[in-house]
């Protein structure tokens, strides 16, 4: 298979309008990925299936990400008066980036027997504008997978033939795979509480959580 | 013709219904009550904690919690014995482990690097007490040494004598400490 | 009947039997389970039912997969939240006398699986749970151990008298309400005149 | 006088003066068919006991494990109690049932198979009821079962039930054609519908053989189809669909429970029963012995001898087959079995004519060439079913 | 009025914007009015016997025959992906076991293997060879297993099933042997294996692989000459190539549908182009070819099974450099899959350089090999369905995590 540069400048050609980016792995070893922008994803995708040289017509795994919202920190030369004379100082600016859900697809050929390669989309943030174009019309395997994902994360595909819940039931509200999700237990009879557990279950434990 | 699969089928069922009769390879029940399987050694079910002498005092756990910590589902639960100055002592006040929760994957084993806490074979625990029969607490848990040499003997040989070989270094090591010179000729003489 | 007469009719050949005894002793040995698998548990339930172990050596192979003909729930494996109702239905579907053994750790308090946010705590918020088998999976041995213990139970059952078991009691109640799923859990959460947790108390 | 009072009266006479007098009241006929009624039910009762045992533990060998064995010494207590929990058990009428046929199924589907029960002989002189038309009653009175299932999957208000209700009309009605078919063969053959004559028609023994009808070749395949149908008849694998629990979860029964559902479990084993004894009576010998120096052992030894075996025989396939599919049922029913009984008509028809042939060794030329009709039909039409619908051994290729 | 089970419903891979709809319009069943009352709308599950456990399809019947079908999933969702993100790398080894409930050594591999990728661990040759050994060892019961639960779907009062889980129970004696437990076996690592093999275990192995070939002649001659089996099997819930690869199928699946993927082939993980096997490959992808494409591989794993035991080296198990507590990958992802009895079993992680994954998730072979269980289904007969859903192979514990 073609190396990720390659086949960037071959889809930047063919999809001049299209938002394509790499994303580096940090992990030694492992394929770093495409990033692609929500309005051209369908188009991109549809172009690795058809491909003559790529043939990625296995589409094996699709994973929902959530990235919250991140305080950046930075550094920044800001000019100042200051008793009466103009100076350069270090201002500490916090920054909050929006967070993004992000979905992770893997892609292989069963012909040519390669891959994987590694396509990620990404919502505008994680509240309102969490909408992606769905994969269904190209590959089935998406179904469930997007399903879930809408499910678990609040991802919204459009194009999915049946975008319903697939894990929970009908009428709950959260998306339970998300890092800020609170669950609603209540951890009343817990005899070996700590950790994680304990901080749960802090109202029924009170001594415990004392102690630590 | 038509039909003679479903003699064949009918004739392998006939096997195995007089082979049920004198061969114990088609008879294969183990009758549980009376009949029990010897476990293999490595068989694991709930952990219990290893004392060597004395079923209190003896407890090998010095209370580091480690195990607490791995334990993917939570289920220990160790509190330390304090002095009268409220220093920690190394040893559980209270050690309890929830086999109501307990999956038996034994990674508390794993890392203890006291040796510990063992895996027992004991599985006949069904009981009609929820609240009093599955929180096994210290004194429940903790079994002599001699037992774990009887439910693994060859693990229970190999971890006595790297406990031994242990106890020995640091005897060498507070003996070095007082007196240097002695300790070192001892540990060169201990070399074949 | 006192002792004395049935000790002498004993001797004299003559066997008693009490109503009670063959009441019971019919009822434990034809415990018939539902043919109810919820996961891994399950696959320790039926190897349980299978040529190496063997349930019917105890009357108990008899997996009615409708709860109409079934005695004994035997509860193996998770139940998340969004299978809880349906496992109380099942359970209120289930003619009396009828027995609830929660096999493994799941069933009991969630087990490994008890911090997630759909899997119920155990099923004794819901149901009454006559028999708690701990392990995960527990064996098909521990099964069989736990139906011994059931067959205990019943066995030493008293028709008559305060302690009489459940489905004798009129106070007792017949059906459990089922939960709803609400917009973030159950509701209720679970059956407080059931589950009543017993406060820890820590041996000093 | 049926044997019965014979019995009671011998009875009466043997004892004493006080049962004699008793004699006249033993005789009448109330107390008579009551008797015959009490006897009949509770013999086939503890039959089924001892049945579904065997069953189980039969089942149990064939999968290698011993089956129940804990209730009483070897088990033998286990349908005590299973019977003992059964009548204790709650009884549940689902809320939005049709209380009043609810009730009623399981009691319209006993009924019927035990007035089938009354006209079958166990035994020289022991049969309750001696009609003249037994075959004809037994099915005629067969038939309810069906009436039964079908209440019962209609009043149960449960779509599995009404699935389990609509597959059981289906099948039993498909089955009931070629059941009558192969018996009709044996009917014509013996020339009665009685079925105590047509028992007598099958003691003489020629060279020492029996002379069931088993053993001419319009018998044999007449035998098979009849099985064949009569598990059918009786719900038994590899045609339990209308309770398959694998489907449709307990079929009609799924929402019976306690003593109505081992009534109607009671009434499927009678149905074995009846269907069985059956085909025991047309083609099996009835109570004859195999072999004529053995006539000394009571009819009704062998008759329950032949019984068991059979059950055997349905236990073992139980063991063995996985279920047909609804629609295959009836192909099988309608475009296999019914042109089988027919061909066989004709096959008992060839062997009729040709009871005449003389020449040395003609017997057994007639019975292979009747043999050969009945094989070689089998042969085709398994063929051209399995053809039809492109089923055969497949032959797999590997990746090079 | 649309008939459900014409082909020109039927799923047409393509693009959007092409003249047929590339997805497949199921149209609402109650629009159609005039034939409501025909039809008879089921919940099969999710307590029915052959859901193999958990598993709800909603039907929608005329007569017996099937014109909808939607699986509901959940019911057994113990949100094994979230607990995995809060707890370490080596605390979600025993959550693995519990996925796909039969296969536990195969899980534990693919997990181990996802993670060896992130961390850049190398297996000892030992560790690799016993990894072989337990995954085809695990592959033989898990396919015994699935025969004798589609069987028992298709009403075999278990008797095929009591034969499988004879031969399983040996082969799960060597598992306790090694692991101490039965099936849930916790037994790999990263970067190799917990204990070594214990003493006489290669032995029993050896004599338990040359016994197998009997346990499978007797399965055949019970089965697959069997013209029930055949006449229920054969012709039912065909699955076309295209669609099959389009829908993300894997496993034997897949290669009942005549795709020459498997994984052991594509991938080359752990050491197995050292061994010669052959992949079965079906023809028409029905039940019958998915059923014996499963008895042909136990065959081919048996011979992988021999020349394994035969040539496993002695030397260290597990690599030096993997640590048991304070294991702390450096940030990045890694997708890590394996040829798992049930299809492909892929684990994604994104490490953030803590010592609990970021994102942790589980690529289910079973849940995907159900995106087509709607098609395989439609114009079939309520008995099909089940056999269908048997012979697709699914473990709820794996479908909904």
């Amino acid at each position: 298979m073609e190396t990720l540069p390659q086949l960037k400048t071959r889809l930047a050609a063919a999809f001049p309008k299209a938002r394509l980016e790499i994303v580096p792995n940090g992990s030694p070893g492992n394929p770093d990925s495409l990033w692609v922008d929500a309005a051209s994803g369908l188009k991109v995708a549809g172009f690795l299936k058809n491909d003559a040289a790529l043939q990625l017509d296995f589409l094996s795994n699709v994973t929902g990400l959530d990235w919250l919202d991140k305080t950046v920190t930075e550094k920044v030369r800001v000019k100042r008066e200051f008793k009466g004379q103009e100076i350069e100082v270090d201002e500490i600016l916090e920054k909050i980036v929006p967070g993004y859900l992000e979905v992770v697809y893997h892609f292989y050929s069963t012909p040519l027997r390669h891959g994987p390669l590694v396509l990620r989309m990404r919502t505008e943030n994680r509240t309102d504008r969490t909408h992606l174009p769905s994969l269904v019309p190209l590959y089935r395997s998406a179904e469930f997978q997007e399903r879930e994902i809408y499910d678990l994360y609040g991802v919204i595909f459009d194009g999915h033939p049946d975008l319903r819940r697939l894990l929970m039931w009908e009428g709950f509200a959260d998306h339970p795979m998300r890092k800020d999700y609170c669950e609603p237990d209540d951890y009343e009879y817990e005899p070996t509480p700590h950790g994680a557990l304990l901080e749960k279950a802090r109202r029924h434990y009170p001594r415990e959580a004392a102690h630590g | 013709m038509p039909g003679f699969g479903i003699i064949k089928g009918l004739k392998e069922t006939a096997r195995n219904f007089f082979g049920s009769y004198h061969d114990p390879g088609r008879f294969v029940t183990i009758q549980y009550p009376e009949e029990k399987r010897e476990h293999h050694e490595n068989y694991r079910s709930f952990p219990f904690l290893v004392y060597d002498g004395d079923p209190v005092k003896g407890l090998r756990c010095v209370s580091c919690k480690i195990c607490e910590k791995e334990c993917p589902p939570q289920c220990i639960y160790i509190v330390p014995e304090q002095d009268g100055s409220g220093k920690l002592l190394k040893f559980p006040r209270i050690f309890d482990i929830d086999v109501s929760v307990c999956m038996g994957c034994q990674i508390c084993v794993e890392v203890c690097p006291f040796d510990s806490i063992k895996m027992d074979q004991e599985f006949e625990v069904s009981t009609a007490d929820r609240f009093g029969g599955l929180i096994l607490n210290r004194s429940k848990l903790a079994k002599s040494n001699e037992y774990y040499h009887q439910i693994r003997p060859a693990e229970a040989t190999a971890v006595d004598a790297q406990l031994a070989a242990e106890r020995e270094r640091q005897q060498a090591k507070a003996a070095a400490a007082k007196s240097p010179a002695p300790a070192a000729a001892a540990t060169r003489e201990k070399k074949p | 009947m006192d002792q004395a007469l049935i000790s002498e009719l004993k001797r004299q050949g003559v066997i008693t039997i009490g109503l009670e005894t063959l009441y019971n002793w019919g009822r434990s040995n034809s415990i018939w389970p539902l043919g109810f698998g919820l996961a891994c548990c399950a696959i320790e339930m039926i190897a349980a039912s299978m040529a190496r172990f063997d349930l019917a050596r105890f009357g108990a192979e008899v997996f009615r997969p409708s709860p109409r003909q079934a005695d004994l729930m035997i509860v193996a494996g998770t139940v998340t939240k969004k299978m809880a109702p349906q496992v109380v239905r099942l359970y209120n579907q289930m003619p009396e006398p009828k027995y609830v053994i929660a096999m493994g750790a799941c069933a009991i308090s969630g087990g490994p699986f008890k911090q997630g946010y759909n899997v119920l705590k155990g099923v004794d918020r819901f149901l009454p749970v006559d028999v708690h088998i701990p392990g995960c999976p527990p064996r098909p041995e521990a099964l069989i151990h736990a139906l011994m213990t059931l067959q205990r139970i019943i066995s030493g059952q008293k028709l008559t008298g305060p302690d009489r078991p459940r489905h004798l009691r009129t106070d007792a109640p017949a059906e459990y309400p089922v939960p709803t799923h609400g917009a973030h859990d159950l509701e209720p959460a679970r059956n407080s005149s059931l589950w009543r947790p017993l406060k820890i108390t820590r041996e000093a | 006088m049926t044997p019965w009072s014979t019995l009671l009266a011998l009875a009466g006479d043997a004892t004493g003066s006080w049962l004699a007098q008793l004699k006249n009241l033993a005789t009448h006929p109330w107390v008579v068919n009551l008797v015959a009624m009490a006897v009949i039910l509770g013999a086939n009762a503890a039959f089924f006991a001892v049945i579904t045992l065997l069953e189980r533990k039969g089942l149990g060998r064939i999968q290698n494990r011993p089956g129940p064995n804990r209730a009483g010494p070897f088990g033998i207590l286990q349908p005590a109690a299973d019977g003992i929990k059964m009548i204790t058990k709650e009884d549940i009428v689902p809320e939005r049932a049709d209380q009043l046929v609810h009730f009623l199924a399981p009691l319209v589907m006993l009924a019927p198979i035990t007035l089938a029960l009354a006209v079958l002989p166990y035994g020289p002189q022991l049969v309750a009821v001696n009609l003249d038309a037994g075959v004809l009653f037994f099915f005629a009175i067969g038939t309810a079962g069906e009436l039964a299932a079908f209440m019962a999957g209609w009043s149960s208000r449960n779509k599995y039930s009404l699935l389990g209700a609509m597959r059981a009309i289906a099948q039993m009605i498909s089955f009931e054609l070629p059941l009558v078919l192969s018996t009709l063969v044996v009917i014509m053959m013996t020339g009665s519908m009685s079925l105590v004559e047509i028992v007598a028609g099958q003691g003489s023994a020629a060279w020492g053989l029996p002379g069931w009808n088993i053993f001419t070749p319009w018998g044999l395949a007449g035998f098979l189809i009849f099985l064949t149908a009569a598990a059918a008849e009786s719900n038994r694998s590899p045609f339990d669909l209308p309770e398959g629990e694998s489907e449709i979860i307990g079929g009609f029964m799924t929402e019976y429970s306690g003593f109505k559902y081992a009534v109607f479990f009671m009434a499927e084993y009678f149905g074995m029963f009846a269907v069985s004894g059956l085909g025991i009576t047309l083609f099996l010998g009835g109570w004859h012995a195999p072999f004529p120096f053995l006539e000394w052992v009571p009819g009704i030894f062998w008759y329950v001898a032949k019984l068991v075996a059979l059950v055997f025989g349905f236990i073992w396939i139980r063991g063995t087959l996985p279920r047909l599919r609804a629609d295959q049922l009836m192909n099988f029913s309608w475009k296999f079995l019914m042109p089988l009984a027919l061909l066989n008509f004709a096959t008992a028809i060839l062997w009729h004519a040709t009871a005449g042939w003389q020449f040395p060794g003609a017997w057994l030329c007639r019975w292979l060439v009747c043999f050969g009709i009945v094989a070689g039909a089998f042969t085709g039409l398994g063929r051209a079913m399995l053809r039809r619908r492109q089923v055969g051994p497949r032959i797999y290729r590997y990746a090079s | 009025m649309v008939d459900f089970a014409q082909p020109e419903n039927a799923f047409k891979p393509g693009l959007p914007g092409a003249a047929e709809p590339a997805c497949r319009v199921v149209p609402k069943y109650s629009d159609q009015g005039e034939r409501e009352g025909d039809w008879l709308e089921i919940s099969m599950g999710p307590q029915h016997p052959s859901t193999h456990g958990v598993f709800r399809m909603d039907l929608v019947l005329e007569g017996e025959t099937v014109i909808r079908l939607k699986p509901v999933f959940g019911y057994l969702h113990r949100n094994h992906e979230k607990i995995a993100e809060q707890t370490t790398y080596l605390s979600s080894m025993p959550y693995t076991d519990r996925l796909d409930y039969f296969c536990s050594m195969t899980n534990n591999w693919a997990y181990a293997l996802a993670v060896e990728k992130l961390a850049g661990l190398q297996v000892p040759e030992r560790a690799e060879y016993i990894r072989i050994i337990t995954a085809e060892l695990t592959r033989l019961q898990n396919h015994a297993c699935l025969m004798g639960f589609l069987m028992q779907d298709l009403g075999a009062m278990g008797t095929p099933l009591m034969y499988a889980f004879r031969e399983r129970e040996k082969i799960l004696d060597l598992f306790e042997a090694l692991s101490g437990a039965r099936m849930m076996c916790n037994y790999m690592r990263f970067g190799g294996c917990r204990i070594d093999l214990p003493p006489g275990w290669l032995e029993q192995t050896r004599r338990l692989v040359a016994d197998f070939p009997r346990f499978l002649d007797e399965f055949e001659a019970l089965l697959t000459g069997n013209e029930i089996v055949m006449a229920r099997l054969q012709g039912v819930g065909a699955l076309s190539r295209e669609l099959a690869i389009n829908a993300g199928i894997s496993g034997p699946m897949l290669r009942a549908s005549g795709v020459n993927y498997d994984i052991r082939k594509v991938d080359q993980y752990g050491i197995y182009n050292r061994f010669e096997f052959r992949v079965p490959l079906g023809a028409h992808g029905d039940c019958y070819d998915r059923f014996m494409l499963r008895l042909l591989e136990m065959r081919e794993s048996l011979r992988i099974l021999e020349p394994a035991l035969k040539d496993i080296p002695s030397g260290p198990i597990i690599d030096a450099r993997a640590k048991l507590r304070n294991f702390k990958p450096r940030p990045g992802e890694a997708y890590g899959r394996i040829e798992a009895p049930k299809g492909e079993l892929g684990f994604y992680l994104v490490s953030d350089g803590s010592a609990n994954p970021y994102r942790y998730r589980v690529r289910p072979p079973s849940l995907i090999n159900l995106t087509i269980l709607e098609d395989l289904c439609l114009g079939q007969k309520v008995a099909d369905v089940v056999i269908i859903l048997g012979s697709v192979d699914i473990v709820l514990g794996e479908v909904d995590r």
